[in-house]
């Protein structure tokens, strides 16, 4: 018989939490491209993990992690995946970073049983629901949100949107904001893209929004080339008009003029002044004390992350199972950094999203939009 | 002035020069015979460095040239014409000849030095701005001496000058070999031509896969009947 | 010669210009079969263009030529192989990372008969063919005495052998023209004697015409038939060996006479280039 | 010194049994259970680059032409193989997943084959750096078009959305299947450059001029080869597509290609044998080196640097390992009694099916 | 007359990052004129270069010198790490490996730099302080910025600063010896491997220069940023003609326009059938047809060897 050579059975594990510690996998995007984002997360989770051990651990055991690193590579992921769930001590995974790799790891977690958050994998395309989840919302939720606000706040007519093809959340967030918009009856004037979402250079298709007249961009990158790049570029072509971005833009790189990134909003999940959140000041501040660095989103999510399987497993309680590990992040309520949410069916958070507005190089709230 | 001593020489695990021992003197021409693969090529090559020997010495006017770097054997006043021409082919003919004299710290005589060359070999003038790698052969051969010439040498090493080159030219290239000597210049001439080479030398050396088996005044050789069996077909 | 009428190789009015340098003109041949023709001439006159040209490495541009009476102009260099013209190389260009057998065999490539899926599956033909092949291709060798290093590298062959196998390597393309360029070249006239050898050998055995380019005159001179002299890319003579030895034109341009007084003036000065050519070299090397 | 006391045939058996073994190996690891999916995961993997690695050997190391678009066509396969097996199951078609997985991957080798040949005619005409900048060039282009198309992202076909993974691919590739395919890839490409086709080949790797004068159509060869590539290229694809899941535009990037260069040049251009130890090398090395964890690529990079400095010609140059050859010896040593060395390797390395060919 | 302004400025958008491509391919090209090998770690001594610039530039500015000043230590480290690496790694692969063997090696110093400064320097982006401040120079309502100017006077000067030094200097003719024919070279009196060590170290000090003129354009920093930058910058030396100098600088201009022309104009030439998102893929088009019609490139010599 071929059983044997079917990648799909799973000698399916009897991992429990029954040793004197937790152990939770990490796959992360730590080489390659994308490494500063796997780094950040990586951060989240190492702070996440050193305050549950100083506060006595998860029901008085210790949490360990296992980490992994997929160079951004699906097949890595999936080695990597496999490693940790053939390791009858992991628990339950925090990770992969980015949309391409947890691609590919969704239908594994399926098949080992695992319960496996992503914290910042945001695209629309991945499968979520059964054993993988997510800490932060889909790319066509930032994108409807991000419209609502520019037609509801900033009050714009027309709107242009730029994004790179060549990365799965860039146009997967600009093609939904797109679509929003039109369906709330913004023109959308211009619909530009680039080859990939690590372009340098973007004064060509900027050039062609400032001649269409948008009163507003839509540019879903990340902070890294939407600092430095896009919004400079813009504003050195001529464009006066608000520039909109999605999550990817917390923790902005800016250069230059200061002023130059007025009437910049991005749409994220926590704000540093926000005083309702206490999480929020603690985890900046703890987060500084360690890394003597600002954290962005993508360290809160990778925080929040864990704090999400800590919860679950304490709720499936000390003998805990994988699968009552997953059974006990399916639908559950959690209040965090990045917000207080529920899970959905389909395993993505239902969440308020905020939006920033920058001044003055400083990002400062605006207003939180619910949601519907 | 040339003197070598129980030279080795090997490729990996192929002996090619497997200890000879000759000399050559101030002015004299000198000529190297020997079949395909005798080592001719591999001991013009040691000596000026191009491929490190096993063991033994190469002494030049005093200098261990096993111990001298291979660039500044040249300076030493050794030039090597080497076998397969080796020029710059995608350096016009002109520029070939002005490489020959780039060991030379006064290059104010650089003008009349191609002159003289040009004397030599008046096909080179015609096709000075030619990219030597379109030459013919033997206008590649041409340049090739021309270019060693440029280096003001006391001694040159030539490897199968005579390669490829229509029977006026070898006549013109031996002529050449004597006139060098007239004019003070030591030549060590390997060649396959050997009638011509042992006509013009004062003495020569018969290699035979990697020893000496013969040496001697080039006019004893020449008249000697191993060697005009072996070397001269006939 | 032959009276079977056509000639195995015509060339009319055959000639190439390299950006304004005109190479090869005028270039008329008629060779018969079982004919060894030589050609000669000063370095740079043409004579390895000509081979070029003839062999489709180079398209001719003007004049056309023939082979058994088939216009050879525009082909391919393999399409011209396989229509009967091979050719060695004056700077030697074996297959040098396979064994001298293999270099052979290469060149028979186009007799064996098996597709891809016999060789995939290695069917009773494709032993057979290549059973077949191998003894051909020793046979060969055998000529040259090279059947006893069949499976040495190339690369490992002594120049003079290496010679032999380019020879040997064009034989097995089954042509009925074999041109050589400078087949004796680095020979001492021991070795050049034992080559002679072989080519008369081949030539009488295959029966095929050849065509030669030899600065050896010993060579020349003994084993062609006929011999034609280039110089500046154009025919200046063309006879037995005889006429020609004995033609001033030749002596002057490429043989030298033999008395050395002019011990440095080598006498291609003496055959002053057109003024068109040496303004055409110019522009050539300012490019 | 070529005393041989195995006949052809006996030959092509020892390499049988040789490779049945190994696939014993395989199978016995798997059906005990000591494989998990990990290492299943890493033996599929393996298998894939060593079909791409073998393949792209006869390239880079028979035809001597350096390529680095070898993943574009991987892409092609994967992308056809996927889109090919949504579109069977969408429309129904009742098929058993194993004939499924073959026909479509069949399918993506198939329209790779077809790019190769389109591709190459005109980029064969360039040699060396050129025809390397040539074929990364159109990875690269194939990696945009792909990141363009509707159909090759979210779930394809028509509810496929540009710019996102394709997702929900049918897993159906089985290991044990692949394992047959990787040998009969191996076999393949070892009987292809062990005749007239491959003698060719080697020939114009030499000297193109003269395998031309030598009336070698050297165009319709290269492309040939280069087609053949392409082909098992596909496969590859077809088979990672149909053991991922999921497929990302980038995998036909130029960076994926280098890898596989790597692997070649790693294992030894021209040997088949080096192909497959390095593809499965270096499939497991980054693994092995997870120990290592943040400093991981940086102990892989020092790794290649200093086998290329110290190992230049690659871990096995162009010398091939022959189980019949080591049955010879071993017969031979039962006679005369000397050569005891090298049996440990083959141990090692069971799965290669190289023979010491005909012409004994 | 608004089109022709949009024009315009397009034509600068393009010469802008197209003259921080030429600068790097001048060092591609120096590196591949002399020894053959694509130096796939080129893009990534620019790396190198941006975070010595990064690191220098707040203490210089703090002694009260320009920014720009920082290209003197970013230089010198360049330098450094271009003669350590082909010292280290090239020079044992090329004497015993062949030319696959050094490319690999390339690839694996590449590797090895951008996974080594991700070790030091965290994985992370970071900006560069601004370094020139210099006006726009503005005609009507076209506004052409100074530090694009001033990148692409830098890569002319740097050019025929080159040109020159190769034609007509000791060393320059030396260089093009040891490209030529490493063997003759010796017999010359050259000195091969102080000539290569030299290519290299001008190459590496090239790049360095280059990462400030990118720094200044694109002032942020990254372990991989070299990657993509240095392919780029590699095709524009191939199709400029790679070897050629004026050709690096060819090619880098030209395969600026191409991206910024197609970023701008393709949508509407096709109808929007093909995007500004293929541009990548022409200019990868572009590259192979121009290969195709001119195999050695724009500017390339044909090397085209006589049988
Ligand atoms: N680079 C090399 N690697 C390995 N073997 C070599 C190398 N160069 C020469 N040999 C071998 O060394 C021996 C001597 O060669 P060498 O070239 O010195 O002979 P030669 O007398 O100059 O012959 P020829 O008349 O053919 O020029 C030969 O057997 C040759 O095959
Ligand atoms: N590809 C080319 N480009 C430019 N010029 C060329 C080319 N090929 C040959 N030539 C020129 O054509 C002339 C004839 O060259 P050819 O090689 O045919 O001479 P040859 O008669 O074979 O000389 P030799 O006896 O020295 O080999 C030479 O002047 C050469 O420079
Ligand atoms: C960490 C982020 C770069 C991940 C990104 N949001 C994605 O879906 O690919
Ligand atoms: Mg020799
Ligand atoms: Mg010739």
């Amino acid at each position: 018989g071929c059983s044997g050579g079917s990648m799909d059975d799973s000698s399916s594990s009897n991992a429990k939490a029954s040793g004197d510690s937790i152990t939770i996998g990490t796959v992360t995007t730590n080489s390659g491209t994308a490494a500063a984002y796997g780094e950040a997360e990586v951060k989240g989770f190492e702070l996440a993990v050193s305050e549950i051990n100083a506060k006595g651990g998860i029901n008085g055991k210790k949490v360990k992690l296992e980490s992994m690193d997929d160079k951004g590579d699906a097949t890595e992921a999936s080695n990597a995946f496999n490693k940790l769930s053939g390791d009858n001590n992991v628990l339950a995974v925090a990770g992969p970073t980015i949309s391409a790799t947890t691609a590919a790891v969704a239908p594994l977690a399926d098949q080992a049983k695992l319960a496996t958050i992503a914290p910042a994998a945001t695209s629309d395309s991945i499968e979520t629901g059964n054993y993988l989840f997510r800490t932060c919302f889909k790319d066509s939720y930032q994108g409807e949100v991000a419209a609502r606000f520019a037609a509801e706040n900033l009050k714009v007519k027309k709107v242009a949107v730029l994004y790179g093809t060549g990365d799965p959340y860039s146009s997967g967030v600009g093609e939904a904001f797109a679509k929003a918009a039109e369906k709330l009856g913004l023109e959308v004037v211009d619909k530009e893209s680039s080859s990939s979402a690590d372009d340098t250079e973007y004064s060509a298709q900027l050039q062609k929004i400032q001649a269409s007249g948008a009163e507003l961009l839509y540019a879903p990158y990340y902070y890294s080339v939407a600092g430095p790049y896009i919004i400079p570029q813009a504003r050195s072509v001529g464009f006066e008009g608000y520039v909109m971005g999605p999550d990817g833009y917390d923790g902005l790189k800016l250069t230059g003029d200061k002023s130059q990134y007025n009437k910049t909003y991005y749409t994220t999940h926590y704000s540093a002044d926000d005083n309702t959140n206490t999480k929020v000041q603690d985890f900046i501040k703890s987060y500084k004390e360690k890394n003597n660095a600002e954290p962005n989103t993508f360290a809160a999510l990778g925080y929040d992350t864990i704090y999400m399987l800590k919860q679950a497993i304490e709720k499936a309680g000390k003998n805990a199972t994988r699968e009552d590990v997953r059974n006990a992040v399916t639908g559950m309520n959690f209040d965090g950094v990045t917000g207080k949410f529920t899970m959905d069916k389909s395993g993505s958070p239902t969440k308020s999203v905020i939006v920033l507005e920058m001044k003055d190089g400083k990002p400062v709230y605006n207003t939180t939009v619910q949601p519907k | 002035m040339l003197e070598i001593k129980d030279l080795c020489v090997s490729y990996g695990a192929i002996d090619a020069v497997k200890g000879i021992s000759m000399h050559v003197d101030d002015g004299e021409i000198v000529s190297l015979i020997g079949a395909n693969g005798a080592g001719k090529t591999t001991t013009l090559h040691t000596i000026t460095g191009l491929v490190p020997a096993k063991s033994g010495s190469i002494t030049y006017d005093g200098h261990d040239l096993l111990k001298t770097h291979a660039n500044k054997i040249v300076t030493l006043g050794m030039a090597h014409v080497p076998e397969g021409r080796h020029v710059f082919t995608r350096m016009s003919v002109q520029e070939n000849l002005e490489m020959g004299a780039f060991s030379l710290k006064d290059q104010s005589g650089l003008g009349k030095d191609l002159e003289m060359v040009f004397d030599y070999f008046p096909r080179l003038k015609e096709r000075r701005r030619q990219l030597a790698g379109t030459l013919s052969g033997g206008e590649q051969q041409m340049v090739a001496m021309g270019r060693a010439l440029m280096s003001h040498p006391k001694t040159i090493l030539m490897d199968e000058p005579s390669m490829g080159l229509s029977p006026l030219l070898v006549k013109g290239i031996f002529d050449i070999i004597v006139t060098l000597r007239q004019r003070g210049i030591t030549v060590l001439l390997v060649e396959q031509n050997a009638r011509m080479a042992l006509s013009i030398a004062d003495r020569a050396y018969v290699l035979e896969t990697g020893k000496i088996t013969m040496e001697g005044k080039a006019s004893d050789l020449l008249h000697d009947e191993k060697v005009r069996k072996a070397y001269l077909g006939a | 010669m032959s009276d079977n009428s056509q000639p195995i190789l015509k060339a009319e009015h055959l000639g190439i210009t390299f950006g304004g340098l005109k190479a090869v003109s005028d270039f008329n041949m008629t060779i018969n079969k079982g004919e060894l023709i030589g050609l000669i001439g000063p370095n740079g006159a043409g004579k390895t263009t000509v081979f070029n040209l003839l062999t489709g490495v180079y398209k001719p541009t003007e004049g056309e030529f023939w082979l058994d009476g088939v216009r050879m102009n525009g082909k391919k260099t393999y399409q011209v192989v396989r229509a009967g013209i091979a050719r060695t190389f004056q700077n030697i260009r074996l297959f040098k990372q396979l064994t001298v057998e293999e270099n052979v065999l290469v060149a028979f490539d186009e007799s064996f008969t098996y597709r891809m899926g016999s060789a995939i599956f290695r069917t009773p033909g494709f032993w057979k063919q290549e059973n077949e092949m191998h003894e051909k291709a020793i046979d060969l060798l055998r000529i040259f005495n090279l059947e006893g290093l069949a499976t040495t590298q190339a690369a490992n062959l002594p120049y003079g052998q290496q010679r032999k196998l380019e020879i040997a390597r064009a034989l097995a393309t089954g042509m009925k023209l074999l041109l050589l360029d400078e087949p004796a070249a680095g020979m001492n006239p021991t070795e050049t004697e034992d080559l002679l050898h072989c080519i008369n050998t081949i030539r009488d055995r295959f029966g095929i015409a050849i065509l030669l380019i030899e600065h050896d005159m010993s060579l020349v001179m003994s084993v062609c038939q006929r011999i034609q002299v280039l110089d500046y890319g154009r025919t200046i003579a063309s006879g037995t060996p005889e006429q020609i030895a004995n033609n001033p034109q030749v002596i002057s341009a490429y043989l030298g006479s033999d008395n050395n007084d002019d011990a440095d003036g080598d006498s291609t000065s003496k055959a002053e280039p057109e003024p068109s050519i040496a303004k055409t070299i110019q522009e050539e090397g300012a490019r | 010194m070529k005393k041989t006391m195995l006949s052809t045939k006996q030959s092509y058996l020892v390499c049988f049994i040789g490779v049945l073994a190994a696939f014993g190996v395989v199978m016995a690891l798997c059906e005990s259970g000591l494989a998990d999916s990990y290492i299943k995961g890493i033996m599929m993997t393996a298998c894939i680059a060593i079909i791409m690695t073998t393949s792209l050997n006869l390239t880079i190391g028979v035809l001597g032409q350096l390529t680095l678009g070898c993943c574009g066509f991987e892409a092609i396969g994967a992308y056809v193989a996927a889109l090919a097996s949504k579109y069977m199951v969408a429309a129904g078609i009742g098929i058993d997943p194993t004939t499924r997985f073959l026909i479509t991957t069949l399918l993506g080798g198939i329209v790779a084959c077809v790019f190769g040949i389109l591709i190459g005619i005109p980029a064969l005409r360039l040699h060396g750096d050129y025809l390397a900048i040539i074929t990364l060039g159109f990875g690269e282009i194939i990696r945009v078009i792909i990141q363009n198309l509707k159909v090759a992202g979210g779930m394809g076909l028509d509810k496929g959305a540009a710019g996102q993974a394709l997702i929900g691919i049918d897993r159906t590739a089985n290991l044990y299947v692949v394992f047959w395919i990787m040998v009969v890839t191996v076999v393949v490409l070892f009987m292809f450059s062990r005749s007239r086709y491959g003698r060719a080949v080697k020939a114009i790797r030499d000297d193109e001029i003269a395998a031309g004068a030598s009336g070698l159509n050297t165009t319709y060869l290269k492309v040939l080869v280069f087609a053949i590539s392409a082909f098992f290229a596909g496969i590859a694809g077809g088979i990672f597509a149909q053991y991922i899941g999921s497929l990302n535009p980038t995998m036909a990037g130029w960076l994926n290609s280098i890898n596989y260069v790597i692997m070649v040049v790693f294992g030894g251009m021209g040997s088949l044998t080096g192909s497959i130890v390095s593809a499965i090398g270096l499939t497991i090395l980054p693994e092995l080196l997870r120990a290592f964890a943040d400093y991981r690529m940086l102990a892989y990079s020092v790794v290649l640097v200093l086998v290329m400095i110290f190992r230049p010609q690659g871990i096995f140059g162009s010398w091939e390992l022959s189980l019949p050859r080591l049955v010879n010896r071993m017969l031979l040593r039962g006679t005369a009694g000397k050569g005891a060395k090298s049996a440990a390797k083959a141990d090692a390395e069971p799965e290669t099916p190289e023979t010491a060919t005909k012409e004994a | 007359m608004d089109q022709i302004i949009m024009f315009v400025s397009q034509l600068f958008n393009g010469l802008k990052i197209g003259s921080v491509y030429a600068l790097v391919a001048l060092g591609y090209t120096m590196v591949y004129g002399i020894i053959r090998l694509i130096n796939f770690a080129h893009g990534d001594f620019i790396m190198v270069g941006a975070y010595v610039l990064m690191l220098t530039i707040p203490a210089i500015v703090a002694m009260g010198l320009p920014a720009w000043v920082a290209v003197i230590p970013a230089v010198l480290v360049c330098v450094a790490v271009g003669v350590i690496v082909e010292k280290a790694a090239y020079k044992p692969v090329r004497e015993k490996g062949n030319s696959m063997t050094a490319l690999i090696t390339a690839i694996a110093m590449s590797l090895l730099l951008e996974n080594g400064s991700q070790a030091v320097f965290g994985a992370d982006f970071q900006t560069v302080p601004t370094i020139f401040h210099l006006p726009s120079i503005a005609f009507g309502k076209l506004k052409l910025p100074g530090d694009t100017l001033l990148t692409i006077v830098i890569g002319l000067v740097i050019m025929a600063g080159l040109q020159l030094f190769v034609k007509f200097t000791r060393q320059g003719k030396a260089m093009r010896a040891v490209s030529e024919d490493k063997e003759a070279a010796v017999l010359m009196g050259i000195n091969v491997n102080s000539t290569i060590a030299l290519t290299f170290a001008i190459g590496s000090g090239l790049a360095a220069v280059a990462s400030l003129m990118y720094c200044a354009a694109y002032p942020q920093v990254s372990p991989m940023m070299g990657a993509m930058l240095g392919l780029k910058a590699f095709v524009a030396a191939v199709l400029g003609g790679i070897g050629s100098i004026p050709g690096a600088m060819i090619g880098g201009l030209a395969i600026g326009l191409i991206e910024s022309l197609t970023k701008a104009y393709i949508g509407t030439i096709t109808g929007g059938i093909i995007t500004s998102a293929f541009s990548d893929a022409i200019v990868f088009a572009i590259l192979i047809i121009v290969l195709l019609v001119k195999p050695s490139g724009i500017m390339g010599k044909n090397e085209g060897e006589k049988v």
